[in-house]
């Protein structure tokens, strides 16, 4: 448990192209890892200085163009090396690790690669077969019709208004009444549903042009015979239902 | 099967093209003229015999394995009915901006949507949802998009502006969205 | 073969592709779940005992007839098929996250790989391998990826949870994500 497997290393066979890869390292962890694995000393107690300075060795060696990243563990490998050699606090409760952090890291990573290992594995289990190559029908068989509706295209929409600063979507200019717009809202309402209530169509907070505007909207669609309107008793919520006649047409 | 015919058969299946015999005997070197024929002929017995899908045809001067032709129209019918694409969200979204802020290029589409667009506009222009409307004025003045008749007609939408604004948007996707 | 079994033979024979199971229900409009689930164990087990150079595999809700593993070296011998290239070691980490964590941004997974992901991301996702399915709340609202049905094609997975759960790994980590 406290150990890592020293053969870890060396439990790659297979093709040469592997090894390339290996020596290729995708990145700091990884290089420290095998580092780790080649000094196999434990993970949980991790000589600083010694990795440190194998690490440096390494990295100039190898010239990694990626040096960035390298170079900031380099950094921290050796922020650490100084944090152990600052005199501890009485007793050693209370002391953090200053390796803690990237004993975690490393162990992350750690099991991520495992998760590598299987799909390895299962990608070259795969290359090693041949799906079906020849398709008489090169013509390109006729487009399936597609599924989508409204509400999610309003969605995207939505979520890119969330997302971006400025879309630049619709410049709204403030209007002292807008009763089309209002119609518009309602109508992409019950479209969606048969059944709708006022304070769907008016939020807390509305402005009150907004409110007249809805209000207005809503008369004329009740008298286009577009919905109807009830409001069972005074004050209470507005229910407006769309009109089966208009939804036949 | 014999090992022959098995190698055989998967060869033809993996061949993007109707195979030569000179190159089937180059699948196995120890296989003379005589046992590649052999094995070819023991293939298209074997998918007779046993009623396969499938049958072995010589084509100009080449093998292939081809689906039997009475189920052509079944298969091409079923490809139809079973897949009603959905859009991912990447083209959701795309579609959505192209939407609202048209005649929009692809750089702005890319701009906002933080990923390479290329090949969701190709999908959206094959099915007919967007069209170039136009050229920009910046350098190389790239291609505009906007939304087609179809796209309004998809969903049922007489012209543009009957998409809601985008400040109506949150009271328009209360309706329950995912009901539909 | 059994007629269903045929008509299901030619269908996976005509594609390149997995075809998804209720594409093959659509084939038949009479045949049943249940029926076409047995022709397809028939087909399996018929290349299986006969001793057929192509096998029947599920993969990613779907099915596809591939050649067998053993014929791989001569036909890439002969020319008549390639493998694919491996993908590198910076995308199969990269993937393994996603797989594992989706949704999941970018941020994270440079944090756990210790290198900045940006390129390897822009590929998997030219590559069909990923996709956006969401944003996160942060700062920015980050682009978040997930896995897509290309991804278990490419290593033939039935489903994601074919994967050794987290907990089957050797290397157990805790659950509650980023806490320290």
């Amino acid at each position: 448990m406290m150990e890592v497997p020293p053969t870890a290393g060396a439990e790659l066979p297979g093709p040469a192209s592997f090894v390339v890869e290996l020596t290729d390292f995708s990145g700091p962890l990884d290089l420290l890892l095998t580092l780790i694995r080649e000094e196999q000393v434990d993970i949980y107690d991790i000589p600083i200085a010694r990795v440190a300075e194998q690490f440096l060795q390494r990295i100039r060696t190898l010239q990694l163009n990626e040096a960035a990243d390298y170079l900031e563990m380099a950094a921290r490998l050796l922020r650490i090396k100084a944090q152990l050699l600052l005199p501890r606090p009485e007793g050693d409760e209370g002391w953090d690790d200053p390796r803690a952090e990237l004993v975690r890291r490393l162990l992350e990573y750690q099991q991520m690669r495992e998760v590598v290992d299987v799909l390895e594995r299962a990608g070259e289990e795969r290359r090693n077969r041949f799906a079906r190559a020849y398709l008489p029908q090169a013509a390109a068989p006729p487009e399936s019709p597609l599924a989508l509706s409204l509400s999610e295209l309003l969605a995207a929409v939505d979520r890119i208004l969330r997302v971006t600063k400025d879309p630049g979507v619709h410049d709204v200019v403030p209007r002292a009444i807008d009763v089309p717009g209002a119609i518009g809202v309602i109508r992409a309402l019950l479209a969606l549903r048969a059944h709708a209530r006022w304070t769907d169509l008016v939020t807390r907070g509305a402005e009150p042009w907004q409110v007249l505007s809805t209000l207005l909207g809503l008369l004329e669609m009740a008298k286009l015979g577009e919905c109807r309107v009830q409001q069972p008793r005074p004050f209470a919520n507005v229910e407006i239902t769309r009109d089966a006649a208009s939804e036949a047409a | 099967m014999t090992p022959l015919a098995k190698l055989l058969e998967a060869a033809l299946f993996a061949s993007a093209r109707p195979v030569p015999t000179e190159e089937l005997l180059a699948l196995d070197p120890e296989a003379s003229r005589a046992a590649v024929a052999a094995a070819l002929e023991e293939i298209r017995e074997h998918y007779d015999v046993e009623g396969h899908g499938v049958e072995l045809t010589e084509i100009g001067g080449g093998w292939q394995i081809l689906t039997r032709a009475e189920y052509t129209e079944a298969i091409e019918r079923a490809q139809l009915a079973a897949r009603p694409a959905r859009l991912s969200a990447a083209a959701l979204e795309t579609l959505a901006l192209i939407a609202y802020r048209q005649p929009l290029g692809r750089a702005e589409i890319e701009e906002i949507r933080g990923v390479s667009v290329g090949s969701v506009l190709k999908s959206l222009h094959e099915r007919g949802l967007i069209d170039v409307v136009g050229r920009g004025e910046g350098l190389g003045r790239p291609l505009l998009y906007g939304t087609t008749p179809i796209f309004l007609e998809y969903f049922a939408l007489r012209h543009l502006e009957e998409l809601p604004r985008s400040d109506e948007l949150a009271i328009a996707l209360r309706a329950e969205p995912r009901a539909l």
